[in-house]
């Protein structure tokens, strides 16, 4: 009896995990892999939704190819085995041709191996630390130089900033951004003495004895900035902190690279006011695409309170040069659509053409903005041009030589320069 | 233990160097003697549990400990078995064990076994595995999980079954049993043990007349082969099985003696049975 | 000047700076409020009319008066103003400006505040300023501040004679000023070598001062963040100290106490200020009847099966989060700090308390209070205590240990709630709030011992202030550590904490 | 009759499962590999390699739930803390594995992992030395998760330190090693952990046959452990264990050195938990100190209680069936799997406070107990 019974519980289980294969092929699927619940819920829900939304006008337009697309809407719960998992899942079991999915790097590495195994396609739409570079993702959010160079550079020329303060979540993107600022700094002839490097846990909540370090660290005679890349939960109590020890922006400005609209949505912003943050996108950039966006996604969520932010802008321009692309091949085919996608451009939200390079990466420009009152960013500065993404820093050590290039005869991800070689690919 | 008495302790000349003694050495009762109890003080919170408490066992003894309650009898056996540290004195079991410095367990393995107020056995297993976890075996780690039962043991193990009366319930679990059966269980998981010295608290509490005589059977039997320690409140009970009574009152040792000794000794009658009349009065 | 506020309205951001140096040559004091209001943000210019207006939010509803005159506008739609935008530079002039334009203004604090802003910008045309109103100046405290301006003027003076410069310096030795160190600081690379021990002479006196705030500031740091711990755990040390409970859902608690906060500021959008009243007790009621609930449904179900409870109230936490998540959404919420508890005490100017933590501080210390007064004056703490410490005899008393475990279990989880709400004031709103504390909670009760108030107290304060100490040499993450591997092993000898139950009743 | 006694007393009652489970096991597995790589992918029968490795990552989960339930179902020890073993099992296998990618990474570094080397680190960390070999790497997955577990258990059993207190150290120590190996300084790729693998013993990682080969070690592996651990669990250790749960004072007062077999027990535990968590890493491709979270920890509990603590077969029907639940709810509702899991969790304690098994032994024991009373007269 029990023998029969866990029999056929074992079998049960089996046979529903075995996935029928889908029976006909008259839909274009695209999987989400974005967490609904666990820590990175909070970030990764409004990128769910924003790839729903433009499923949903896709769909409006007649969908592609003359089918209809349907979105495949996994949890990866902010538990990064499971998004392996639930990637292999979208890949094998839905059969998706494209997935738009993950925030952090950590779920980005953990779900590069599967997508390379199964040659697979993902678009990343989150800033990111570079060093990276593969044939079956594109990343639409922005490079180290796409950010945190341009940031610098204004804080350094605009307002005669001398003195940097490095503070940082402790993990990659943070190290490797920091890394690279550092060396640009002491390229740019700041003293050693004059970087202060800071690192905290996820989530810090007791910023006490950081901010009066910084305070002290900028009160030395030299105008000081923070430069943040202090990551989600963390950054509401650190302005709070920062707000209440009276560090006012003119003092002691902190221009961050993980502060957007969404972020500034659960803060109080009133002591905020001035601090900066550099982004390739910002809601209150007044172009007619945008307003055309902002007026969809209200009306789409039915909530004329949400904001729109930058990976909502890379998740938006990605989609429409997937669709494009797809159009483009004729095909969903990933190898024939990567090859599509070089070269696509897209007008992006805040004016200006976004361009898919060689290397993965897109150009874009570049937008610094002081945080007013209302929780949106007033622009203050922007880059020229476009400027485009660097997969590899020119300011690390072990990158310096290496370039991305996936058109012929190079096709490579990471291809040294000098010694004309490519290593660590897995396909 | 501080490190100035185990230096002290490897300069006594009277005795070889602790770590080179056998962990197991045969109890040594020379002078007839089983349990010294010298100078024993503790105190829980200020209240003072043993104050100057003296006690000799003679080595085969069957010895009755009365007292009000807090008179420190039961305190006096978690000394001696060392589920309490004590603040000074000295315990030595024979000669050569000194158990202030031993765990339950060693303090176990010497042979001193006990039985509780409240009687506890593995509510979760048969009455035979209580019964063989009781064995005097090998009780480290290894040797235990390689062990197997001999025919010896499940001899032994019977004829225990049979002396406790529970040879029919041998697979019942033992938190089926009824509260007498308990006792009877641990007194079994005491026997099979083989101890040389048993301390008994309150052993007849919940039995029937009957239980009650065998019990104390049972326990006059093991005298003289084995030492026993029997508290007991019930003084018909002490009275049946008694040779020498030791009374005990706030901790120290009121009077000792044989029970009609005892009670024509007036300081007894004045603090315990007079208290006992009253207590009976109340109920 | 009205043509000259055309030009600022119209310029371009960039242009501001130079225009804004003309209006400050050209008026006088009448010019602040322009300034004041430039300086917020809130100056709008009126293109039609070429005119400037405030704009202000007076009960939710836009309201514009004329900067000068104070008179409402009501003529105005938002259509006819455009925003005169500032940046961090412009606000930094501003300030400035501001500051030279008070230097005469009627009250001494204010003059003072003037002074010490410009320490840092002092040019020649301020220190003649200075040197002008000083003789004349009747306030100590003022007359103290612009003494060291011009000491410091004198001090950085290459020109003058060292003894003087000397002098200068001995006066500036007794400020606590950063401005002060940085040229002190130069100073030590000067060329007179009577100037430069003087400056390394003073600047080492004003170390030992510095220091010495400085041990203070972090004792403060410390005694916040245990307050933080003491709040957050003290409603675990009811639930799981008194009735045994192992309430994994505590954190829960905490974070129902934050939402409520936000609902509350939702309700009441024009009265922050006195929403956190309005808040404690709500936060106390939700939390406590949602307690109330869960020991109504779950855990009286499961008495004497400690370790279940942690199990079943696991379940709990993961329903409520996600419950939350629903009704709230998985981001964070806005909670505003309410400006009575915004900024900071600042007792001198290396020493200055921010007053949200110094109030959360008191908050915690009264909520400790009056928790040890009513489990120990009114008879719920009576039938409480009579529970923990022997269930059945207290059943046969007549006490209605049902009622009783209800209600510990509630205040247990309305402490937390309140906690939430000072917590609210720190950190983020979201569903994942308390989580992060409840880790923290366990061990602050654990260590401070089961069943033991004071023990809590203590418990709390000790690895707060230990954390704040070890953090500077150690970081936070290596701090975080340490005083857990410290709590490990202290458990380790002795397993019940800083103050145990002794006797044979804790057995 | 002594003999049969003899036999009763060793062979009882909680063996009865093994056979059947082995039996099941193997064969499913055995029919699983054959089936994913004999038949073609478009037969009704295939099993994709997606089932493949979700089913391997259950049975480690499996192997991990019989951990928790050898130290709290049988010795009532309730170890919030298993997680840390695990997850140091995986390190040293993915430690392995990083430098099984030689110079294949990302900067062709022969040595050094890549995120070493955009640490700027020189020189590898003496802790990753001989982390190359696989026989020493396999050695530090069951030593170190049971060195930790012997010095933590060494000190915390010596000193009576039991129930709630000794779940909440357990926590706490899990809680520290997260921290620490959060950091980028520890060496170990800090939030993001350790992943890209390219081979395990020269046999890349990619191919369906290395999946299925470490599916079917895994199935053999637990079968293993499950035997042993039955076979432990039933001499008569097995029982002071069962005694020491029950009552641990009185198994002092009968001369066991309680705090000696906890630790034996706990380290054992440990062990077979380190050795889940090597095998875990190479099936899913990725550890990081996530798995460190006492959430984590938390939930290996959960599935033992589910499936019934105090007996193996419980602990393993409950791991999978959780796990599948998680799988199956993620995917169907990923807004409310959570309410889901929660309201289980609730229920289960509240309802089967001996989980899925002990509700079947209520229903057999209910059937048979007319049976038991004529055969006992």
């Amino acid at each position: 009896m029990k023998i029969k019974t866990l029999t056929s519980a074992i079998v049960l289980s089996g046979a529903t995990l075995i996935a029928l294969p889908s029976l006909a092929a008259d839909t274009i699927k695209v999987g989400v892999l974005h967490s609904l619940s666990g820590t990175m819920a909070i970030s990764e829900t409004t990128l769910k939704d924003t790839v729903l939304m433009m499923v949903d006008e896709q769909n409006k337009k007649g969908g592609l190819l003359g089918k209809k697309v349907e979105a495949v809407v996994v949890d990866p719960a902010s538990n990064w085995p499971l998004f392996a998992e639930k990637g292999r899942e979208l890949l094998t079991k839905d059969k998706v041709d494209v997935i738009f999915g993950s925030w952090t790097s950590v779920s980005r590495k953990s779900v590069l191996p599967v997508l390379e195994e199964l040659n697979g396609l993902m678009f990343y739409p989150v800033q990111y630390e570079g060093e990276e570079s593969s044939k079956n993702v594109f990343y639409t959010g922005a490079a180290p130089n796409q950010q945190a160079i341009p940031a610098v550079d204004y804080l350094m020329n605009d307002l005669g900033v001398e003195r940097f303060v490095l503070a940082g979540t402790d993990y990659v993107y943070p190290r490797t951004t920091n890394k690279i600022l550092e060396a640009y700094l002491k390229a740019k002839g700041v003293a050693a003495k004059d970087i202060m490097i800071n690192y905290t846990p996820f989530g810090h909540s007791d910023w006490q004895s950081i901010v009066s370090d910084i305070n002290k660290f900028g009160s030395e005679g030299m105008k000081t900035a923070v430069v943040s890349t202090i990551n989600g939960d963390a950054n509401v109590p650190f302005y709070k902190e920062l707000g209440n020890q009276g560090i006012s922006s003119e003092d002691i400005p902190v221009v961050a690279f993980s502060v957007g609209e969404e972020e500034l949505s659960g803060l109080d912003t009133k002591p905020l006011v001035g601090h900066l943050a550099a982004w390739n996108y910002f809601q209150s950039v007044e172009t007619p695409e945008n307003e055309a966006f902002i007026k969809a996604w209200h009306a789409y969520t039915k909530n004329s309170d949400r904001v729109t932010n930058d990976p909502m802008e890379a998740t938006y321009i990605g989609f429409k040069m997937w669709a494009n692309a797809v159009t483009k091949a004729g095909t969903t085919d990933v190898d024939a659509v990567e090859q599509a996608m070089i070269g696509q451009t897209t007008p992006n939200l805040t004016g200006g053409v976004a361009v898919m390079n060689k290397n993965h990466h897109l150009s874009k420009p570049v937008l610094i903005g002081e945080i007013q009152d209302n929780g949106q960013f007033e622009v203050v500065w922007e880059t020229d041009g476009v400027v485009a993404g660097d997969a590899w820093s020119d300011f690390l050590p072990g990158s310096k030589d290496l370039i991305s290039d996936w058109t012929a005869p190079i096709k490579c991800g990471n291809y040294n320069t000098k010694t004309k070689s490519c290593s660590g690919q897995n396909y | 233990m501080s490190t100035l008495d185990s230096t002290r302790e490897l300069f006594r000349r009277d005795q070889v160097w602790p770590f080179l003694a056998p962990a197991q050495a045969e109890v040594n009762v020379g002078n007839q003697m089983i349990l010294y109890v010298e100078d024993l003080n503790l105190s829980f919170d200020g209240f003072k549990a043993l104050n100057n408490l003296n006690l000799y066992i003679n080595d085969g003894e069957l010895r009755c400990l009365i007292g009000a309650n807090g008179a420190g009898k039961t305190t006096l056996m978690d000394v001696i078995t060392g589920k309490t540290q004590c603040d000074s004195g000295t315990v030595f079991f024979g000669q050569n064990h000194n158990l202030l410095n031993k765990d339950e367990a060693e303090i176990a393995q010497l042979g001193i076994g006990r039985k509780f107020q409240k009687p506890t056995v593995f509510e979760e297993q048969t009455v035979f595995d209580n019964l063989e976890l009781s064995l005097k075996t090998d009780k480290r780690v290894l040797p235990t999980l390689f062990s197997r039962l001999t025919p010896t043991q499940i001899d032994r193990i019977d004829e225990v079954l049979k002396t406790i009366g529970l040879a029919k319930h041998r697979f019942m679990l033992a938190g089926a049993l009824s509260h007498g059966q308990k006792q009877w269980l641990e007194i079994g998981m005491l026997l099979v043990a083989e101890p040389r010295l048993l301390l008994i608290d309150e052993p007849v509490a919940g039995m029937t007349a009957q239980e009650t005589e065998r019990t104390a059977e049972l326990l006059t039997s093991l005298a003289g082969e084995r030492t026993v320690i029997v508290v007991e409140h019930d003084m018909e009970f002490v009275r049946s099985i008694a040779r020498t009574v030791t009374v005990l009152h706030q901790g120290s040792v009121l009077a000792e003696g044989t029970m009609d000794q005892i009670q024509s000794n007036k300081d007894v009658i004045e603090v315990y049975l007079g208290e006992e009349a009253a207590a009976g009065e109340q109920a | 000047m009205d043509p000259l506020l055309v030009e600022l309205g119209e310029a371009k951001m960039k242009d501001v700076e130079p225009i804004l140096v003309r209006i400050e040559a050209a008026s006088d004091d009448s010019v602040l409020p322009l300034f004041r209001t430039l300086l917020e943000g809130n100056l709008y210019y009126i293109e039609a009319e070429g005119q400037v207006v405030g704009q202000s939010d007076v009960n939710g509803e836009t309201v514009y008066k004329d900067v000068f005159t104070q008179q409402t506008r009501t003529d105005l739609q938002k259509g006819d103003v455009d925003k005169i935008r500032v940046n961090n530079k412009l606000r930094g002039y501003l300030r400035n400006a501001m500051a030279r334009i008070q230097l005469t203004a009627k009250s001494p604090s204010v003059r003072e505040n003037a002074v010490r802003e410009l320490l840092s910008k002092l040019d020649d045309d301020t220190v003649e300023v200075l040197e002008g109103l000083y003789p004349n100046e009747t306030n100590k405290k003022v007359k103290e501040a612009m003494g060291l301006a011009l000491a410091m003027n004198t001090a950085s003076q290459t020109g003058l004679a060292p003894s003087n410069r000397i002098a200068a310096i001995e006066k500036m030795s007794t400020s606590l000023e950063s401005d002060v160190r940085n040229l002190l600081t130069r100073l030590t690379r000067d060329d007179s070598a009577a100037v430069v021990s003087a400056a390394n002479a003073a600047l080492e006196k004003i170390a030992q001062r510095v220091n010495r705030f400085a041990f203070v500031d972090q004792l403060f740091f410390g005694l916040s963040l245990g307050s933080v711990l003491l709040l957050a755990s003290i409603g675990l040390a009811i639930t799981f100290g008194v009735m045994g409970v192992i309430n994994m859902a505590h954190g829960e608690m905490i974070m129902l106490g934050a939402y409520t906060t936000y609902v509350v500021q939702l309700i009441m959008p024009n009265y922050i200020d006195y929403s956190i009243w309005v808040a404690i007790p709500a936060a106390f009621l939700v939390s406590g009847l949602m307690g109330v609930l869960i020991e109504r449904l779950v855990i009286c179900r499961l008495h004497g099966r400690p370790l279940e409870t942690l199990l079943a109230t696991f379940g709990i936490s993961l329903i409520l989060q996600q419950l939350v998540r629903t009704i709230f959404s998985p981001l964070n919420r806005q909670v505003s700090t309410p400006s009575w508890m915004s900024g900071s005490w600042e007792i001198n100017p290396v020493l200055s308390l921010t007053l949200n933590r110094l109030y959360i501080l008191a908050f915690a210390l009264l909520v400790f209070i009056v928790l040890v007064i009513v489990l120990k004056k009114t008879s719920l703490g009576l039938n409480v205590r009579a529970v923990s410490q022997n269930r059945n005899m207290a059943k046969a008393m007549g006490v209605k240990t049902n009622w009783v475990d209800a209600m510990t279990f509630g205040l247990g989880s309305g402490i937390a709630g309140i906690a939430g709400v000072a917590l609210s004031q720190l950190t983020n709103v979201g569903p994942n709030l308390g989580q992060s504390y409840i880790i923290d909670s366990f061990m602050v009760v654990v260590f401070g011992g089961v069943g033991n108030l004071l023990g809590t107290l203590v418990a709390a304060f000790t690895l707060g202030i230990a954390t704040k100490f070890l953090e500077p040499t150690t970081g936070a993450v290596l701090a975080a550590i340490l005083v857990l591997v410290f709590i490990i092993l202290f458990i380790q000898k002795r397993p019940k904490g800083l103050f145990p139950q002794k006797g044979r009743a804790a057995e | 009759m002594k003999r049969l006694t003899a036999w009763f007393s060793e062979g009882r009652s909680t063996g009865k499962h093994t056979l059947p489970f082995v039996v099941i096991l193997l064969s499913v597995t055995i029919l699983a590999s054959a089936a994913n790589l004999l038949l073609p992918a478009d037969s009704v029968f295939y099993v994709s390699t997606y089932t493949i490795t979700l089913l391997g990552k259950y049975l480690c989960y499996a192997m991990l739930a019989l951990a928790v339930d050898i130290i709290w179902g049988y010795c009532g020890i309730l170890s919030l803390g298993h997680g840390a073993f695990f997850a140091l099992g995986g390190y040293a296998m993915g430690m392995y594995l990083m430098r099984q990618i030689g110079d294949r990474g990302v900067y062709g570094n022969p040595l050094l992992p890549d995120f070493m080397v955009f640490l700027d680190w020189k020189e590898l960390p003496w802790f990753w030395l001989g982390m190359d070999q696989f026989w020493f790497a396999m050695l530090m997955a069951v030593l170190v998760p049971g060195l930790l577990a012997f010095v933590f258990g060494w000190l915390a059993f010596r000193s009576r330190v039991t129930g709630v207190y000794l779940s909440i150290m357990t926590q706490a120590l899990t809680y520290a090693l997260l921290l620490a190996f959060f950091r980028n300084e520890m060496g170990f790729g800090g939030n993001n952990g350790l992943t890209d693998f390219k081979e395990i013993l020269g046999f890349s990682l990619q191919a369906d046959s290395t999946r299925v080969a470490l599916f079917l070690i895994t199935a053999i592996l637990l079968a293993v452990v499950f035997v042993v651990s039955q076979k432990i669990l039933s001499s008569r250790l097995g029982k002071v264990v069962l005694a020491i749960r029950d009552s641990e004072s009185r198994s002092r007062f009968i001369g066991y050195r309680t705090d000696r077999y906890k630790v034996w027990l706990f380290v054992y535990s440990a062990v077979i938990a380190g050795i889940a968590g090597a095998l875990y890493v190479p099936q899913v491709g990725i550890i990081n100190p996530g798995e460190f979270s006492p959430i984590n920890s938390i939930e290996m509990v959960i599935w033992v209680a589910v499936g019934g603590r105090g007996t193996l077969i419980g602990a393993v029907i409950g791991a999978l069936l959780v796990n599948y639940a998680k799988t199956r709810f993620t995917a169907i509702m990923p807004d409310a799997w959570l309410f889901a899991l929660g309201a289980m969790f609730v229920l289960v304690t509240l309802y089967l406070p001996k989980g899925l098994m002990g509700l079947y032994g209520q229903l057999k024991a209910k059937r048979n107990s007319v049976m038991n009373k004529e055969s006992q007269a």
